[in-house]
């Protein structure tokens, strides 16, 4: 039983299982509440039953119906995408749970069947191991991002959409090109074919510069950010969640894959231009969320600064490759759980009040007080307090910046934190404040609540286990050996 | 099954667990919340005595658990710790039978007591730390469950003490984190070692290290109040009074006080620390902090920030102790810990049942309050010449330690430091006992609550006379077994004399 | 110089075009052609590159990349002329606010 | 009796009183005055010594009793029951107010009077100084109050003196034993110097020795008469004793100083003589008849400080001395309590007047002051935040981020930087 159990492939039902899903929401939408929430469950299973298989025998390699490289689909999960998709399928599942009840009924038929798609394109892009599919799933998760994005359905979502939109095409345009430029010249679309094969010329540099910068304006790297704040903050709370949560995230994996298995052998200083990106992203960032009145907009800002710290691993990782990209990968698993939480935790305070601005807060830390915990611990962890996730990703950066003495990041990591706690004590404080307007409160339901602390509640837990998770990335050891460990 | 590595955390436990349930009890569930309180602060007292019990033996009580790949989260009792733990287990006990009459019939409590059993785990947790990282961990914990309670009121003045607490603390965080991995990227180490962990370093660290040991008294000087880093503390007196009383005088200065004194002890040891040369530096801040802060409270004419400002001068008394660098010096340091929370834990109690059952808050409004008061007033003097070092009361203890020590290693300017902060002490207490018990009542009283023929409620009573026998106690026995001063001496010894 | 490359320059000019548009055209519907102008721009590159040897048979991954790159971009297409129409609806005009002016 | 119960008794007679000062126990028990002194003259008619120090007690320290004590407890012991006896505390009301401070002042006289060690002393003087306070304000007027005021402020400088004093004995040795102190001292020449200063000067403000009087004339005539009664043997003789018990006399020998205490009596006794032909009031008789009488024991203790010998020689004299200062100021201000009573506060006021404009001026000054540093403080607060005014062109400034930030989201800017973006991460390996 044992053996059998261990052998089904899982990572074919984290990709199918959303499929379907999906499209039976849509052709059942009465009872696409039920049958989403059944699949995102589905999708939990898989995913841990993966996550089983592949601590226990290691890296964990799949051909799609029995066909290889180069016409059929290769699977691939090691540590990094392991990790990734465990995210993925836990902050699925926090956001089903909210949205049983945040949205209207006509807005269910809608909602389920993208939010499904999204995240069979998120698994099938963790689980790529070609370019070209990397492509194709960047691009699905892109289109269904954006639909989610205008469900709110007012003007200022579908300028933002829009703009987003836009973006997402001309990211997935330029990756493309690079991914053509790539296969011209080596023969392979296989990241791990590529890897061996790859040398540098003039064409590498080319897809290089597209994909990288096609990926940076898809991850939002500042100034690329433009798309970003309006899109997050106008969509519905548990979109705006998973957009910042997983698919800002999606992008950066490809370009952290990419960069370890192929690019790393090109002589190059960008490395440092994203340091120096990532750090004006921390700092301008959290400037921006410090100024912001509304509490959707200064989270979508928030995650402008988070992605600058995703960015300063690049310069971190030339001597302590291990430590920097641990460190980067644990700051994605946590500012997936908490940064969700905390869009959550502001969809009901906005459902509460029926308004986001944070000066007319009303004594929300009595009435709301799961809603406020939810956002005080997702706040912990995005300023990087212990005991948080944020907080180890923070120490294993601040570790790397040191023994390397660079003093900049390590000075933009710290200006960086405190102003998180800036802004997030900025919403924190009027928590317990009376507005100077009261108003009919609304009501929100208590899975509202608790989905929002189960989050933020896991982005918490993850600073206990970092040497179990921290072992978890090493498996098929995606950082490359040899390094000489901190 | 060995249950000793399990004590440490089952005592940080004791408090997590019962303010975790608490968060969750509806507001008229008083009677449990009361129950919930006090099983856990006896169930504290009771693994905390047994673990004094066992240290003096010489059983090892540390609990290990695998945080990062090479770092562990450490707690384990020595009598440094113990020192700490005991004094915020006993006042936590203390604390919220006052707390429970303080706050009767206000709204939140469960929110209230809530954070305050995650305060004093934070405290517990600082104090049982056994390298850096868990010492972190906690400090930050304590930031954060300290603020809330900070805005608890929801006024607007409140909420922006809270945002000037923030503003301290977060910073002072930062620079602790920022010392805290450059010191681990030095040494590899953050294991607490009697006599530091940093010798093997060469010469060319030397900057490095002073930087670095800059750092963390920057760092933990935040929450010492240390000048000019002391703004946030009279700000803060807006909590409710048990909130002052234990975490403002007690808990949350003192966290930064143990650390100073961590760090001099167990990071650098004091000889390393001495040849970098950073400890007459600190000497001398700490003395500019005594001055300043007892300067400062001359002028308060609000019961609670002259209280406050009092804490800024006395905490120093620890920094200073520690900075001497003696080790009859470092007896006094040690033992003013324990001290100073105790006298000014009684001062606070009392100011608030002034606020509380008559609505006093000014100086001015004290007068003849003696008659009205007198068991809370009596409290009061015995706390407030505690801390002008009357004899025998514990101030005058911790006193003579650091004057003894300072004229041992042959720093005479000492002596005036402490001579100069006494007279002011006196300067600032004495003209309230005399308001108190000679002047006669001018006004009545602000706000009078009735409590029958008693001066006031008994949960608010008891507490301060307790803690005012516990100061009375601390001084007359001072030699007793296991009073603080025998357990700072043992801690002395341990850090100058043993191999 | 072979036609393979001649092919190759066209598809990038292509792509360049397309961009060029996508910065400076302000209506919406100018921007998504520009956006499959430049998609056809990289088909175009990869299907004249498809022939790595001369005159042998050429490399079938890439017929099957652009298959499938042609039908994410219709659909891509469908969804952003969709909501060109909403945008439209909702603010009177196919632009962005802060392009208005231009 | 056995030496334990003995020893115990000993705790028990310093214990009592301050056990009494609780009301419960003070209002229920008839005559609790006279009760709490009973145990004290029980020891004075004790025979034998006796020395109990529990070892948890302060630093190890503890009290005693042997034939010198003896003299002073006796003297003790006769004032405080005429005290008693004349005022009769308690019988007056019912309940009052000041008791407590009675018997808390006596604990600490019994203390000082059986101390052992300096330690003790200083804790019972400090307790006795303190609460004598209390019986000093006894009458709750504007002049007492005034009095109250100059002794508290001689109190606490006397206080940190000594305690400088008992720190510096503390270094030189563990064992703060009077006897070990001195031999200590004697071994040490330039400590010791500093020691003495600091104790002459600590119990000279204590005794009110001339030139350090100033507070014994003001709270002898505002007070009432129960702490005039006590006046004599409480702060005075208590600080007599303490510089015969803690200097350092027969030792080595103190020349100089010696010769400045002498010469410190000696002017004492002339001021006074002076004083009483010109404008002595026959209420401060006997304040100052106590001044001039602790000259004179400054001139026994400035020769005997001098002179070691002489000290070995007289010393037996010196206890007896102190006690019957105490007794005789005692008396005679007893018997000023029946020639003249209370007219005194309206008619003579010159000095008192003279006083208060010293002490109201000096207080007004302090006040001022405070105001002063406090406008002081408002002003260079205000300077700064004039000379930061320009500070406020950073709010306009605050709109900077935004319009930059707009600047970003605009589209063609945007898709320019991101071309820029490409080119220069293709570049870069070139490069």
């Amino acid at each position: 039983m044992g053996i059998t159990f261990i052998d089904f492939p899982w990572a074919i039902a984290l990709i199918l299982l959303p499929l379907t899903g999906g499209l039976s929401c849509f052709l059942w939408p009465s009872v696409s509440k039920i049958l989403g929430l059944v699949t995102v469950i589905g999708v939990m299973l898989s995913a841990t039953g993966l996550g089983w298989l592949v601590i226990d025998k290691g890296v964990y390699h799949y051909l799609v119906g029995g066909w290889g490289a180069p016409l059929g689909i290769e699977l691939y999960v090691d540590g990094l995408s392991l990790l990734m998709l465990m995210v993925t399928a836990l902050v699925a599942l926090g956001v089903s749970i909210y949205s049983i009840h945040y949205f209207e009924l006509s807005y269910q038929r809608r909602f389920w069947p993208l939010w499904l798609f999204l995240l069979t394109a998120l698994n099938a892009l963790f689980l790529s191991a070609d370019i070209f599919n990397l492509y194709v799933t960047l691009e699905l998760m892109g289109l269904a991002a954006v639909a989610l994005a205008t469900l709110t359905g007012s003007h200022d979502a579908f300028t933002a959409a829009m703009r987003y939109l836009l973006a997402t095409l001309l990211g997935s345009l330029a990756f493309l090109f690079g991914v053509v430029l790539l296969y011209h010249s080596f023969g392979s679309l296989d990241i791990a074919v590529l890897s061996e094969r790859f040398e540098s010329n003039i064409t590498a540099w080319a897809a290089f510069g597209l994909i990288s910068a096609g990926l940076v304006l898809k991850t939002a790297l500042f100034p690329m950010h433009f798309w970003l704040p309006p899109a997050h903050a106008n969509a519905p709370a548990p979109v705006s969640a998973v957009l910042s949560a997983l698919v800002v995230k999606a992008s950066f994996y490809i370009l952290l894959r990419l960069w370890l298995e192929i690019f790393s052998q090109l002589d190059t200083d960008v490395d440092i231009l994203f340091g120096f990106l990532g750090s004006i992203a921390i700092i301008w960032g959290s400037l921006q969320a410090l100024r912001q009145t509304r509490i959707k907009l200064l989270v979508a800002y928030s995650t402008v600064a988070q992605v600058g710290y995703l960015f300063l691993a690049f310069p971190l990782a030339e001597k302590v490759g291990v430590t920097a990209w641990s460190a980067a990968v644990y700051l994605i698993l946590s500012h997936a759980l908490a940064k969700s939480a905390m869009f959550l935790a502001a969809g009901n305070l906005l459902r509460f009040g029926g308004h986001d601005r944070i000066a007319d807060l009303d004594r929300v830390a009595q009435r709301l007080p799961i809603t406020v915990a939810a956002f005080a611990l997702a706040g912990v962890s995005i300023m990087g307090l212990p005991p948080s996730g944020g907080f180890i990703s923070k120490w294993l950066l601040l570790q790397s910046a040191l023994v390397q003495s660079q003093w900049g990041l390590v000075g933009v990591m710290l200006i960086g934190g405190v102003l998180a706690a800036a802004y997030i004590f900025k919403v924190l404080g009027r928590a317990f404040t009376q507005a100077p307007l009261p108003h009919e409160p609304g009501v929100v339901p208590a899975t509202m609540e608790w989905a929002a602390l189960l989050l933020a509640g896991g982005a918490i837990l993850l600073g206990f286990f970092a040497s179990e998770i921290l072992a978890i990335i090493e498996i098929g050891s995606p950082f490359g050996a040899g390094e000489v460990k901190l | 099954m060995n249950w000793n590595a399990w004590i440490p955390l089952l005592v940080v436990a004791s408090s997590l667990l019962p303010g975790l349930i608490i968060f969750r009890l509806p507001e008229e569930r008083v009677r449990t919340r009361i129950t919930l309180n006090l099983i856990g602060a006896f169930l504290k007292l009771v693994l905390v005595g047994w673990m004094l019990w066992g240290v003096y033996q010489g059983q090892h009580f540390e609990t290990r658990l695998a945080l990062l790949p090479d770092l562990d989260l450490v707690l384990r009792a020595g009598p440094l710790s113990l020192i700490f733990v005991s004094l915020s287990t006993v006042l936590w006990l203390v604390t919220t039978v006052y707390a429970i009459g303080y706050l009767e019939n206000s709204p939140h409590r469960s929110r209230f007591f809530g954070f305050f059993s995650l305060c004093v785990t934070a405290t517990v947790g600082i104090a049982l730390s056994g390298n850096l990282i868990t010492f972190l961990i906690f400090y930050e914990l304590l930031t954060l469950s300290t603020y809330p309670l900070i805005v608890h009121r929801g006024t607007e003045e409140a909420r922006r003490a809270g945002q000037t607490y923030l503003a301290y603390t977060i910073f002072g965080g930062a620079l602790l984190l920022l010392a805290t991995v450059w010191l681990y990227t030095l040494t590899g180490s953050l294991e607490f070692t009697p006599r530091g962990f940093i010798h093997g370093l060469g010469e060319e660290h030397r900057t490095a290290l002073i930087i670095i040991f800059a750092l963390f008294i920057t760092g933990f000087g935040v929450k010492a109040a240390l000048v000019p880093l002391h703004g946030w503390l009279p700000q803060a007196m807006i909590a409710p009074a048990p909130v002052s009383a234990l975490l403002h005088a007690v808990a949350v200065v003192k966290a930064g006080a143990f650390g100073i004194i961590r760090v001099v002890y167990d990071v650098f040891g004091i000889e390393s620390a001495a040849e970098l040369g950073v400890m007459s530096p600190l000497a001398w801040l700490a003395a500019v902090t005594i001055i300043y802060g007892s300067l400062r409270a001359l002028f308060q004419n609000d019961l609670k920030r002259r209280l406050a400002f009092s804490t800024i001068s006395q905490v120093s008394y620890i920094t200073l102790g520690v900075a001497i660098a003696g080790p009859i010096a470092t007896i006094g340091g040690v033992v003013h810990l324990v001290h100073q929370g105790i006298m000014k834990i009684t001062l606070f109690f009392c100011a608030g049942n002034l606020a509380e059952t008559l609505g006093i808050h000014k100086i001015s409004e004290m007068n003849g309050v003696g008659h009205r008061m007198p068991w809370t007033m009596a409290a009061f003097t015995v706390g407030a010449l505690g801390m002008i070092g009357v004899p025998p009361i514990a101030g005058f203890v911790s006193k003579w330690y650091l004057g003894l020590g300072a004229l041992e290693v042959g720093e005479g300017w000492v002596m005036f430091v402490l001579a100069g902060s006494s007279l002011l002490n006196a300067a600032y207490f004495l003209p309230i006992l005399h308001r108190i018990w000679f002047r006669k009542q001018t006004a009545a009283w602000p706000h009078e609550h009735n409590f029958g023929n008693k001066e006031t409620a008994w949960a608010l009573l008891l507490p301060p006379v307790v803690t005012a026998l516990m100061a009375l106690a601390a001084g007359l026995v001072a030699s007793a077994p296991f009073s603080p001063l025998e357990w700072a001496q043992l801690i002395a010894q341990r850090e100058f004399y043993q191999p | 110089m072979n036609t393979v490359f001649l092919y190759a320059l066209v598809g990038i000019g292509l792509f360049c075009l397309g961009l060029f548009a996508l910065i400076v055209q302000a209506h919406l519907l100018r921007k998504i052609l520009a956006i499959n102008i430049m998609g056809s721009g990289v088909f175009l590159i990869l299907v004249a590159l498809a022939r790595r040897t001369e005159g042998g048979i050429p490399d079938p991954v890439p017929h099957a990349m652009v298959i499938t790159g042609i039908v994410v971009a219709v659909s891509a297409t469908a969804l952003a002329l969709v909501m060109i129409l909403k945008v439209t609806e909702s603010s009177g005009q196919p632009e962005f606010p802060d392009e208005e002016s231009k | 009796m056995s030496n334990e119960i003995y020893n115990i008794f000993l705790g028990f007679v310093v214990a009592w009183p301050l056990l009494l000062t609780i009301p419960a126990l003070h209002t229920r028990l008839p005559w609790p005055c006279f009760w709490a002194i009973f145990p004290a003259a029980v020891l004075m008619i004790l025979p034998g010594e006796a020395f109990v120090a529990p070892s948890w007690f302060l630093f190890g320290t503890g009290l005693g009793v042997n034939s010198e004590a003896r003299w002073i407890l006796a003297m003790t012991v006769i004032v405080w029951s005429m005290t008693v006896a004349v005022v009769k505390f308690s019988s007056e009301q019912t309940y009052n107010f000041r008791t407590p401070f009675f018997f808390l002042t006596l604990a600490g006289n019994l203390g000082a009077v059986l101390a052992t060690d300096l330690v003790v002393f200083v804790c019972a003087s400090t307790l006795m100084g303190y609460s004598f306070y209390g019986l000093l304000l006894q009458r709750r007027n504007e002049s007492s109050y005034q009095a109250g005021k100059i002794y508290l402020i001689f109190l606490i400088i006397a206080d940190l003196t000594l305690f400088d004093a008992l720190l510096l004995a503390a270094f030189e040795t563990d064992d703060l034993r009077f006897e070990s102190v001195r031999q200590a001292m004697t071994s040490t020449a330039d400590t010791s110097i500093t020691y003495l200063w600091l104790v002459l000067i600590g119990f000279g403000l204590k005794a009110g020795v001339w030139p350090f009087h100033l507070w014994l004339i003001e709270t002898f005539k505002y007070s009432s008469w129960p702490a005039r009664l006590l006046l004599g043997s409480v702060p005075v003789a208590v600080g007599l004793l303490g510089i015969v018990r803690w200097a350092p006399l027969g030792g080595a020998t103190y020349y100089i100083p010696g010769l400045i205490y002498q010469g410190l009596g000696i002017v004492a006794l002339l001021y006074i003589i002076i004083r009483a032909f010109s404008r002595i009031q026959i209420t401060e008789i006997p304040a100052w008849t106590i001044v001039a009488v602790t000259g004179l024991c400054n001139v026994a203790l400035g020769v005997g400080l001098a002179y070691p010998s002489l000290w070995h020689k007289y010393q037996y004299l010196v206890y007896p001395l102190i006690a019957l200062t105490g007794v005789f100021t005692m008396f005679l201000s007893y018997g000023l309590s029946r020639t003249k009573d209370e007219s005194i506060s309206s008619t003579h006021r010159s000095s008192l007047n003279m006083f208060k404009a010293w002490s109201e001026n000096w207080a007004g000054l302090m006040q001022q002051r405070k105001q002063n540093i406090k406008t002081r403080f408002v002003l260079l607060w205000g300077t700064v935040v004039l000379k930061f005014k320009f500070l406020h062109c950073f709010q306009k400034w605050g709109i900077a981020p935004g319009v930059l930030e707009q600047q970003l989201q605009y589209w063609p800017n945007a898709i320019t930087l991101f071309l820029i973006l490409v080119i220069v991460v293709a570049l870069s390996v070139f490069l």
